[in-house]
């Protein structure tokens, strides 16, 4: 690594990558996690489990996530062109497409679940060959759902908020860098999503 | 941010984004914990060698009361004194002014993680007082034992959150968090904020060492910390990640402990030999040997410490085959590091030598280093470790790696830089007695223990009354004298507030370069105001040119002059 | 804030979150085709790879930054990857040790 | 090593002699370094008016110091790793492992140990397993020169089955059954301890191990199946 091709980084960009790395590696630690117990615990595939949860609105909300990326990615391509007036409208529609997100999760997926009786430790007890009496293991799948679509929906909260707070800063034509970085995180969110959305939905 | 301005008391002491008051702030809030956990250890060492006495604060320690005392011993001393003294603390002192910069990149994100740090040491706190007393667990918090200590699976959440085990979790996460936002800073200031003209082997090895640091921490800490979050909500809302009664598996906590657990060692070590390749060129007026084989040998060291972390775990039941190729990899990292060793003794060879303060802590730390690393690989082999694991000959090896890297190597640090953060010298004779004291206390707490350990006596026992060879006459000595010991090392540091005290009362003006050193730290005037330099230096050569035939006159050459 | 000067090339994005767009559906088809589980899954995570990056370097933009931030940003997949092989023999290891 | 406790088991004199070999290579190293420092430190001591040689240890001159001694320690390492996998191998790896004379599944539970022996049929995990639960006074019977495979696992929360004499220790996990076998050596009644930390008792949690000629092993078997032995229950 030549010093030029560093130097030439602002500082701002610089932070918020290695801000990026640190989320990944938290949000691996969660996948790693995840992906480890489900080579142990085949049942995660089962009716109960991954089975239960809605691969069609999962779609939808993925597309959603989607669209909010590409509207972020315009809005940082209006603020190279110093176009605030688009950058903002094009922001405002970021925000709106991850609240509808959330709406999703928070409005329709996990109420749904939740009346089918799949809270983050709910149990189906089945007899546990060496674990002395009764197991629960698919409430695990259930626990890891909640647990990590939930830190995930943190993330969308947070980013959310960045661009708000960056859009006000930024009204004025002012730091418009900012858009960049606060894109940056958005789009940190959408790459986890790609992970999470086939390892609930998709693979049973 | 413009040099010399004006500043409230509050902004400049408390809220402050000065990155030498913040460097500050961290260093005393982990002499302040690192005193609380010496004074635990303290207290069970006495109830090792005299069960039942009644300690003062503490009364008499029953089972849970010292593996209380044990689990927060190791937290404490490890999370609240060696991270922000050798991490946060060094790093945020030496790092700009080492690169010339005239603060951090980010001050404000520098003072929050401060916060953070500070928040996350009250919930440690916070977590004795509550009901049940803190975590029982020991250090690793090997589920399904964290998972269910003090927890009532009926009552609500805050009612099991308001316990020592979350709390404790909590705390510790939060202190990652800010550790993660100080790496960050770090990072980026030593990649942008060089000054003119300083290349990357211009940079000082402190430097080095402390981003290398970073960066382990950087990739290890987020699967403990994912880790530390699913273990709060086993806690917390009776989830079943661990705990195989509700179907998990309690050894992938392990794993995702481990994995940041051991990186966590070499975060604490780098710096300290860091400090080393600073302090020994200018004592020994040498360059330092083999600059850059020791930075490239650091950086696979960084490296090759992800991928060790099982041998922790030997015997906790992974996979043997896993296990011989952890063992491999664990004597393999002894190379670097053998490396490095030999590089800092040549650098002796042919020298002036001064034994200062500094160089005395530094010889100390080498030479008590190489027992804590030659009995690393007793327990990095596995096939020995199957009876080492988990008595107290792992007792003495970690306290002979820690005590060596965060007393010796980070007060080592403290005398070096400590005129150049407040402009007052420390006096030599006291800093030699605290030495001398505190080597005899190390030495006669901790060497023992090789012994007792190798008999099989096992570690976290509160009253060894119930195993009859470990009642044996001289394994009674043994726990006398290592407890002496310990009272000494803990005595000792009396000495070191005792010097600091002098030296701020009557201490002699220290000039802007009282050890004739060459790295940019010494350009600035001692204590540097706020901005550090009146002109940014520029540098133009590396920062170990000591007795260069090419310099006339003197026998050092400053990183800034032509 | 330092020069701002921009380095990142102009490229489409509509096309870009189409090829996404596209990407998502098909892992979707694919969980419905009924394959046998490991070629459904092979091929799930091969898309969501692909999808991954193209996230990364595009809408990222990590193929414009330098080499250290590439560095850094494939060395936390690199370890996490890392951490899933060293693991992964070990919780495979259970069942059978239950069943003996 | 006097420290070392007697060995017990057939494996236990391995893992001490590779205790023994890792000593002899790690003082050897530890001496040479301590004395090259030392030496280092006691001949360049400051003069007056000397002046430090000017040594950067860039040039294979100057550097093999260094890179010579360091190929010999990664030898070393190699000659460790090679035993370390060999004493290992032969504890650990379940295929490695000699046909079992007997079987015995051990329990740990706060804060005691329990020992589950195979009822009249002979076989182990049946109906009619006969377990002994006695507190801290339970006893793990077994037979002198014979290998005996245990079957490890817990009851609550992570114990560490440790005999010192036996030079080994094994975590045991709750919802897991670990496969580890021994062959004692001599006979005589030792300890059993946990070396995991598994809450506030930890510290008194020890039974013993007594192990006996195979004669008194085979009518101790016996009693135990007609409810000859206290504590014995199905």
């Amino acid at each position: 690594m030549s010093d030029v091709s560093i130097e030439r980084v602002p500082k701002g960009r610089l932070g918020v990558w290695f801000l990026i790395a640190g989320e990944l590696v938290i949000f691996g630690g969660f996948i790693a996690a995840y992906i480890l117990a489900r080579l142990e615990y085949p049942e995660f595939g089962s009716k109960e489990a991954a089975g239960a949860l809605n691969p069609i609105v999962g779609t939808i909300n993925t597309l959603i996530l989607l669209i909010s990326n590409w509207t972020m990615v315009v809005a940082h391509e209006a603020a190279l062109e110093k176009n605030v007036a688009k950058m903002k409208n094009f922001m405002i529609l970021t925000l709106v497409m991850g609240l509808v997100f959330l709406g999703i999760k928070l409005g329709y997926e996990w109420p749904t679940d939740f009346h089918e009786g799949h809270t983050i430790s709910s149990a189906k007890a089945i007899a546990g060959a060496e674990a002395g009496g009764e197991v629960m293991k698919v409430s695990l799948f259930w626990s890891y759902y909640f647990l990590m679509t939930g830190f995930h929906g943190l993330h969308i909260v947070v980013g959310s908020l960045v661009i708000f707070f960056v859009m006000l800063s930024c009204s004025g034509g002012e730091n418009l860098h900012r858009v960049e970085l606060a894109g940056a995180y958005w789009h940190l969110v959408e790459l986890v999503w790609v992970i999470l959305f086939p390892m609930f939905y998709l693979i049973k | 941010m413009s040099a010399h301005h004006e500043q409230s008391f509050l902004s400049k002491y408390v809220f402050s984004i000065d990155h030498k008051y913040i460097a500050k702030q961290y260093t005393i809030t982990g002499i302040i914990f690192a005193f609380i956990g010496g004074l635990f250890a303290v207290a069970f060492r006495i109830q090792l060698a005299w069960p039942g006495t009644d300690i003062p604060l503490v009364g008499v320690l029953d089972g849970m009361k010292y593996n209380m005392l044990v689990t927060n011993h190791a937290m404490i001393m490890f999370f609240w004194a060696a991270m922000p003294i050798l991490l946060a603390g060094l790093g945020n002192f030496t790092i700009p002014l080492m690169l010339g910069a005239d603060d951090m990149a980010f001050p404000k994100l520098n003072m929050l993680s401060y916060w953070i740090f500070l928040v996350s040491a009250i919930v440690l706190v916070l977590s004795f007082l509550a009901p049940g007393g803190g975590a029982a667990t020991g250090w690793t918090m090997y589920p399904p034992l964290a998972a269910t200590q003090n927890v009532d699976p009926d009552a609500n959440f805050l009612v099991n959150l308001w316990t020592g085990g979350s709390l404790l979790i909590l705390a510790v996460a939060l202190e990652f968090a800010s550790m993660l936002l100080g790496g960050i800073n770090f990072l980026v200031t030593s990649i942008n904020m060089r000054a003119k003209g300083m290349k990357l082997m211009d940079v000082p090895a402190v430097v080095w060492m402390l981003n290398l640091a970073t960066v382990d921490f950087m990739f290890s800490v987020g699967p403990l910390i994912a880790g530390a979050v699913m273990l709060l909500f086993d806690r917390i809302f009776n989830t079943g990640f661990y705990d195989p009664a509700r179907g998990g598996d309690p050894i992938l906590f392990q794993h995702l402990f481990w994995f940041f657990g051991h990186p966590e060692v070499y975060v604490v070590l780098l710096p300290a030999l860091g400090i080393a390749s600073e302090i020994i060129p200018t004592f020994t007026r040498k360059p330092l040997f083999a600059h850059k084989w020791i930075v490239i040998m650091a950086v696979s060291s960084a490296f090759i410490a992800m991928i060790v972390w099982a041998h922790h775990q030997f015997v906790a039941g992974i996979d043997p085959r896993m296990a011989e190729f952890f063992s491999i990899t664990t004597i393999i990292i002894s190379i670097p590091f053998a490396f490095i060793m030999f590089a800092v003794i040549a650098t002796f060879h042919g020298g002036q030598i001064e034994i200062k303060t500094p160089m005395l802590w530094i010889l100390g730390f080498i030479v008590f280093f190489y027992v804590g690393g030659v009995t690393g690989i007793f327990l990095g082999s596995a096939g020995f470790d199957m009876y080492a694991h988990d008595t107290y000959f792992v007792v003495a090896h970690f306290h002979y790696t820690l005590i060596p890297i965060v007393f010796f190597g980070g007060i080592a640090g403290f005398y070096y830089w400590f005129p150049k953060a407040t402009g007052k010298m420390l006096s030599e004779g006291l800093g030699k007695l605290h030495f001398w004291t505190t080597a005899i206390g190390l030495n006669m707490f901790a060497f023992p223990l090789f012994f007792s350990g190798l008999t099989g006596e096992h570690r976290r026992i509160f009253n060894y009354s119930s195993y009859e060879p470990m009642m044996v006459d001289w394994i009674l000595q043994v726990r006398h004298v290592a407890t002496y010991g310990a009272i000494i090392l803990a005595a000792a540091q009396l000495i070191f507030f005792l010097n600091i005290i002098l030296s701020a009362m009557s201490g002699e003006k220290a000039g802007k370069n009282p050890w004739k050193s060459n790295t940019l730290e010494w350009v600035a005037d001692s204590p540097p105001p706020h901005g550090n330099f009146t002109t940014p230096p520029t540098c133009y050569r590396g920062p170990y040119e000591y007795s260069n035939p090419k310099r006339s006159g003197s026998d050092f050459w400053p990183q800034n002059e032509q | 804030m330092a020069d701002e000067k921009d380095y990142h090339g102009k490229q489409n994005y509509v096309m870009l979150l189409g090829m996404i767009g596209l990407l998502v559906i098909g892992m979707v088809v694919v969980s419905k085709l009924g394959l046998s589980r490991n070629t459904s899954v092979m091929l799930i995570a091969g898309l969501g790879a692909v999808q991954f990056y193209l996230v990364l370097a595009n809408l990222m933009h990590l193929k414009y930054e330098p080499a250290l931030i590439n560095l850094v940003a494939y060395l936390s997949v690199v370890f996490i990857l890392l951490f899933i092989f060293g693991v992964a023999p070990d919780t495979l290891m259970i069942p059978l040790k239950i069943t003996e | 090593m006097s420290f070392l406790p007697e060995a017990y088991s057939s494996v236990a004199p391995e893992v001490f002699s590779l205790f023994k070999l890792i000593l002899f290579l790690t003082s050897f190293w530890f001496t040479v370094s301590i004395a090259a420092l030392f030496y280092g430190v006691f001949t360049s001591l400051k003069k007056q008016g000397g002046k430090a040689k000017y040594i950067t240890g860039d040039d294979w001159s100057q550097s093999k110091y260094i890179w010579i001694p360091l190929v010999l320690v990664v030898l070393c390492d190699f000659w460790v790793d090679v035993e370390t996998a060999h004493v290992w191998t032969t504890v650990e790896i379940a295929d490695k492992m000699p046909a079992a004379d007997y079987e015995v599944k051990i329990v740990g539970r706060q804060f005691q140990w329990d020992f589950v022996y195979p009822g009249p049929d002979g076989k182990l995990f049946t109906e009619d397993d006969v377990s002994i639960a006695d507190g801290n006074d339970a006893e793990l019977v077994l037979p002198v020169g014979k290998v005996m495979k245990l079957h490890l696992t817990s009851a609550d929360v992570l114990h560490s089955f440790f005999v010192r004499q036996f030079g080994f220790k094994q975590d045991v996990i709750p919802g897991r059954i670990l496969t580890r076998w021994v062959q004692p050596t001599k006979e005589g009644r030792i300890e059993l301890t946990c070396a995991e930390i598994c809450g506030s008792n930890h510290g008194t949690m020890r039974n013993w191990v007594k192990i006996v000629s195979q004669e008194e092993f085979e009518t101790f078997l016996k009693n135990l199946n007609s409810g000859k032995v206290a504590m014995a229950t199905k």
